[in-house]
């Protein structure tokens, strides 16, 4: 019950706020019911029992993406771009590509309807008292078995990180 | 725990939103927070499977996903504050240098 | 940074120009103080516009009276007695160790540091209770008058002022230990709005400004006034001209200035305290130019008398005014926050600039 | 039962716990907050040679209250071309984070606030950073200059900072091993050794970097009074300034616990395991009660009355401290009693000598200069702590694989970080010494003459 609560608590705000960070002019708007998004869904992450993931989302995404975005919105100044249109006008391209991919998520949640025992609706979880310590069981998995994706995160970030360096840089 | 496909759902939800504001919306920051939410979208899918395998490989990757999102806002944002500072806009169908 | 900026002391407003935080230019527009103190004069007479020199720069009051009376006895040609001038020595000097802990206090407020402000008011305060119990004032003291002084020294003046000589040797001491070798005060002040001694003749800057680009030039010493050829001290000098060597010469001066009151309470010699003068002051025509080395810098007083009881024409060469001009080169190249150092090391008060 | 309540019910049995905490830490912290802000104002006034606030209740003890009062009917300004929404929020934003941030920290064995979740220590030091969010917002919805300046400043600066302060903390955690908060303190007590003499050099650098995220001085640039008025709260007043206020007096209350959880032994007290010590349990009856005694000694020696009986309210409840603290520790069965009030009475002592330090600095020390502070950051304090970070590794390999002394591998690897530091210190004055050469002033002829005259 709780867990029901909580679930569509979180649900909605992340939907809720998405929605509305899509259709705001202001693009720091946009970001504020992101990061709101954000939260929502480390709520959910929270309730998944995931917490390493649910305090790597507040970090990295929140206090850490989320002020780039909005250090670089506030550089980039919009006053003028605010009263600009906002909308391309591939209005329907947008609308036929979520149909199309309601339509596919839709005929599979109904079709897993027809399997008795195992359905997506039906819950099947590991209980959660039998979970092993979250920080603990992660660190075996990136440290065990994904070394070489470690590994390869890692120097992807590298490489991220120097070249946001080149490309912001002043050409002198 | 909820039955898995209440995450699907959500996770749908929000890719859907994210994808509508990559294709829509001109501001390109608009265009990169949407891709953001796309990833998140996906890193909900990865974390509930995850918990009902009780398998922790979904959230190494959910992490990778998180470290990827961070490698490229950091490069996107770089590019932007390159392309401002050269064309003083952020909109994405003004950015047609190679139109020339 | 406009007038009310909190860190400009006053109402000094500066025009920034800026490239990013760095300033590539700055135009002072001052003059929201102005009073006319020199058109006030010319329908004062000699003795009733003594009280207004103190109202220029208001925190070293004593200073700006004794260069009036000085200059104006220079033009009546009389001279106070060794008596009045040896007070009058020890007020002034009273009054430089005052004007440089209200510099040192504020300075040190500018650039972050709380706590030296309370100490060095906390020793102002004696200078000032010495003031109030000499003459009556504490901040705009009127305390000379013209040929001599206004007040015989009270009974344990030399008593007070020796103890507070005492004392403060160990409260520069503290100054000393919060902030001379400490590394981000250090950081923040050397390097930072160097002047040469070119600069500073150039722009006419003068006392502890010019001094701490190593040009060695006291009027004290150049052109003795008051008993100060019966004293000895030294004049300290800087050498690279930046913010830090001004300090470090303002604080050798505090202590100089210390010894100075001491040598001078051990024999105030007795006698009268005012000279010959008339009750109405009538100079002969005529003009004269005298200056003194205020705590700011030279302070001078150009008086044109045209035989009456009021003078014709004065102008005052006040310190800070012709100290603030250095600002633009000094902070050229700097941090925005480099220009509060910077306006903060000029030690420059609005009441005088602006007069 | 009636089925729609037991759920309810059910809810409330299981966290009722947690609930009251919650209310708790709302209902408390602004007050400590508030009692905070008058310790700092007195203790400045003491080492200034002044008195501080003296007017509001005896010795200004109820000037907290009366200076919230005043921000909560201050009249709410909002500037004409704000963005309101975010105006509002912002402010909201930074407190929550820092109160949220509260509830994953353990005043004491036994006063744990939220359950001991497995990411402790990352939770609080994650939410708290959160409040970095409602700083850049503020300063962006007042649309004011000053505010913008400061709150790019303060994002740069609190950036810079928890990386350095980050990667400080990792240091301890290598040798807790774990991010449970009750195990870190646990780790230390197996340890023997509170973890500061283990890696002081970490705890230097996140003493350093705690102080600049909390913008205190010497790092107060984002609301530098000299400079730029008031950084981004330039443009708020009121119960939203009160709200910042809070955030960072409470940030420096999780700072202060975050260090001593990870690096001062948390609620250890002093040598937990040497048994002749142990007459140190019975210290925080004995401190109280000595206090107490004090206060009665000087009460018969106050001027006024109200003051007496000031002396005397605060004696009293010295003792009450004192006989709670002290009464376990004599009755047998209350001695269950004991750790969980010894160990929250040491919490709270390290806690306030840790805030007591920062308050110390402020009164002592200048202000850095923006650039300045961020050379400090990005070319001594951060590779400082990678080279920590490192060095620990290493020390710990050395003696998990080597067979080394603990205290020998812990002191090459501070060797090696101390080597690193000097090396980083003299780059910088290297680097500080070609800049002041090769920067000569830029001359441009002054449009006006503003002397004329």
């Amino acid at each position: 019950m709780l867990d029901k609560i909580i679930f569509f608590f979180f649900a909605g705000v992340a939907i809720l706020s998405a929605a509305m960070m899509v259709t705001r002019r202001n693009a720091m708007h946009s970001a504020v019911f992101l990061i709101t998004t954000l939260l929502a869904t480390a709520g959910i992450f929270l309730q998944l029992r995931a917490e390493f993931i649910f305090i790597a989302q507040v970090i990295v995404y929140v206090a850490g993406i989320m002020v780039l975005f909005i250090f670089v919105i506030m550089l980039v100044s919009l006053d003028v771009a605010v009263h600009e249109m906002q909308f391309s006008r591939q209005k329907w391209v947008a609308l036929f590509v979520t149909l199309a991919l309601a339509l596919e998520v839709g005929v599979m949640l109904w079709s897993s309807r027809q399997v008795p025992g195992q359905g997506f609706l039906l819950p099947n979880a590991v209980p959660a008292g039998k979970l092993p310590p979250n920080t603990e069981a992660l660190a075996h998995g990136l440290f065990d078995a994904y070394l070489l994706p470690f590994e390869i995160a890692s120097v992807l970030l590298l490489v991220a990180m120097v070249g946001a360096v080149v490309m912001a840089k002043k050409r002198t | 725990m909820m039955p898995i496909g209440y995450y699907l759902f959500l996770s749908m939800a929000l890719f859907l939103i994210g994808a509508i504001g990559v294709i829509t919306r001109r501001n390109v920051i608009v265009v990169l927070m949407s891709i953001e939410l796309v990833l998140n979208a996906a890193n909900i899918n990865l974390v509930a499977f995850s918990r009902i395998f009780g398998d922790v490989a979904g959230q190494v990757f959910a992490l990778f996903i998180i470290a990827d999102a961070a490698a490229e806002a950091a490069v996107g944002l770089g590019i932007i504050i390159a392309f401002f500072r050269n064309r003083e806009t952020v909109l994405e169908d003004e950015m047609d240098l190679l139109k020339w | 940074m406009g007038p009310q900026h909190p860190s400009t002391h006053g109402v000094l407003r500066v025009k920034l120009k800026l490239d990013g935080e760095r300033v590539r230019g700055t135009e002072c527009v001052i003059g929201y103080l102005h009073r006319g103190v020199e058109k006030i004069a010319e329908n004062r007479t000699y003795q009733q516009f003594a009280p207004y020199v103190d109202r220029m720069d208001y925190v070293a009051a004593v200073s700006n009276g004794l260069g009036y009376c000085e200059a104006v006895e220079k033009l009546l040609n009389v001279e106070a007695p060794p008596r009045a001038k040896v007070i009058r020595t020890i007020m002034t000097e009273l009054q430089r160790i005052a004007s440089h802990l209200v510099w040192l206090g504020t300075h040190a407020l500018d650039i972050g540091a709380l706590t030296p402000l309370f100490y060095c008011f906390r020793e102002r305060e004696e200078i000032l209770k010495i003031f109030e119990k000499y003459c009556g004032a504490r901040l705009t003291t009127h305390a000379f008058r013209i040929g001599g002084l206004q007040y015989e020294a009270y009974d344990s003046f030399e008593k007070d002022v020796e103890r507070f000589c005492k004392d403060f040797e160990r409260h520069i001491q503290e100054y000393v230990d919060l902030l001379t070798g400490n590394s981000i005060w250090i950081g923040r002040t050397r390097n930072v709005g160097v002047l040469s001694a070119e600069d500073c003749i150039a722009l006419g800057a003068s006392g502890p400004v010019l001094r701490a680009s190593g040009v060695k030039w006291d009027l004290r010493k150049a052109q003795p006034y008051a008993a100060y050829d019966q004293y000895k001290f030294e004049i300290p000098v800087g050498v690279n001209g930046d913010t830090y060597d001004r300090y470090m010469v303002r604080m050798e001066e505090m202590r100089q200035s210390r010894l100075i009151c001491l040598q001078a309470i051990e024999n105030i010699p007795a006698g009268a305290i005012l000279g010959k003068v008339g009750k109405v002051l009538k100079p002969p025509a005529g003009e004269i130019y005298h200056s003194i080395e205020a705590p700011k810098g030279i302070l001078g007083y150009y008086i044109v008398s045209d035989g009456t009881t009021q003078p014709y024409r004065v102008r005052i060469r006040p310190p800070s005014f012709i100290n603030l001009q250095a600002l633009d080169k000094m902070a050229r190249g700097h941090l925005v926050a480099d220009v509060v150092a910077i306006i903060g090391t000029l030690d420059i008060v609005l009441g005088e600039v602006d007069r | 039962m009636n089925p729609t309540i037991h759920p309810v019910l059910a809810f409330l049995q299981t966290w009722w716990v947690e609930l009251v905490c919650g209310v708790v830490i709302v209902a408390v912290v602004p007050l400590v907050a508030g009692y905070l802000v008058l310790l700092e104002r007195k203790l400045m006034a003491d080492m200034q040679a002044r008195l501080g606030p003296m007017r509001v209740g005896p010795h200004g003890l109820l000037q907290p209250i009366a200076d919230a009062l005043k921000l909560l009917i201050k009249e709410d300004i909002i500037p004409d071309h704000a963005d309101k929404m975010i105006f509002w929020l912002a402010p909201v934003a930074s407190m929550t984070a820092a109160l949220t941030a509260m509830g994953g920290i353990a005043f004491g064995p036994s006063f744990l606030v939220a359950r001991d979740i497995n990411v402790g220590l990352l939770f609080v030091v994650g939410v708290s950073s959160m409040g970095l969010l409602g700083i850049m917002l503020g300063g962006w919805a007042s649309n004011s200059h000053y505010s913008i300046m400061g709150s790019l400043r303060s994002t740069a600066q609190l950036v810079s900072y928890e990386t350095a302060g980050g990667l400080a903390l990792i240091s301890g955690l290598l040798l807790a091993g774990t991010l449970k908060i009750r195990a870190i303190v646990a780790a230390q007590e197996q340890y023997g050794v509170w973890f500061v003499f283990l890696v002081p050099v970490a705890f230097f650098i996140y003493l350093v970097a705690s102080i600049a995220e909390t913008n205190r001085a010497p790092f107060d640039l984002p609301e530098a009074e000299s400079e730029l008025v008031a950084g981004y709260m330039t443009e708020y007043s009121g119960f939203r300034w009160a709200c910042y206020f809070l955030g960072e007096y409470s940030n420096m209350i999780v700072v202060g616990a975050v260090a001593t959880t990870l690096f001062l032994g948390g609620w250890l007290r002093p040598f937990p395991h040497v048994r002749w010590m142990n007459w140190l349990d019975a210290v925080p009856a004995v401190f109280t009660a000595a206090v107490g005694a004090y206060c009665v000694y000087r009460a018969g020696k106050q001027p006024v009355r109200v003051q007496v009986w000031f002396m005397w309210g605060v004696a009293l409840m010295c003792f009450a401290v004192a006989l709670i603290l002290g009464v376990p520790l004599l009755a047998a069965p209350l001695k269950f009693m004991v750790p969980g009030l010894n160990g929250a009475f040491w919490f709270l002592l390290k806690i306030s000598g840790y805030i007591y330090l920062f308050m110390w600095l402020r009164f002592t020390l200048p202000r850095y200069r923006f650039d300045q502070l961020m050379h400090l950051g990005w070319y001594i304090l951060i590779p400082l702590a990678i080279v920590n970070v490192l060095a620990v590794g290493m020390a710990m390999i050395l003696e998990m694989q080597y067979g080394w002394n603990r205290w020998l591998a812990m002191l090459l690897t501070t060797m090696i970080t101390l080597a690193a530091a000097l090396y980083l210190l003299y780059l910088n004055d290297k680097r500080a010494a070609a800049a002041s050469l090769a920067a000569p002033p830029p001359e441009e002829p002054s449009t006006e003459d503003s002397y004329a005259g």
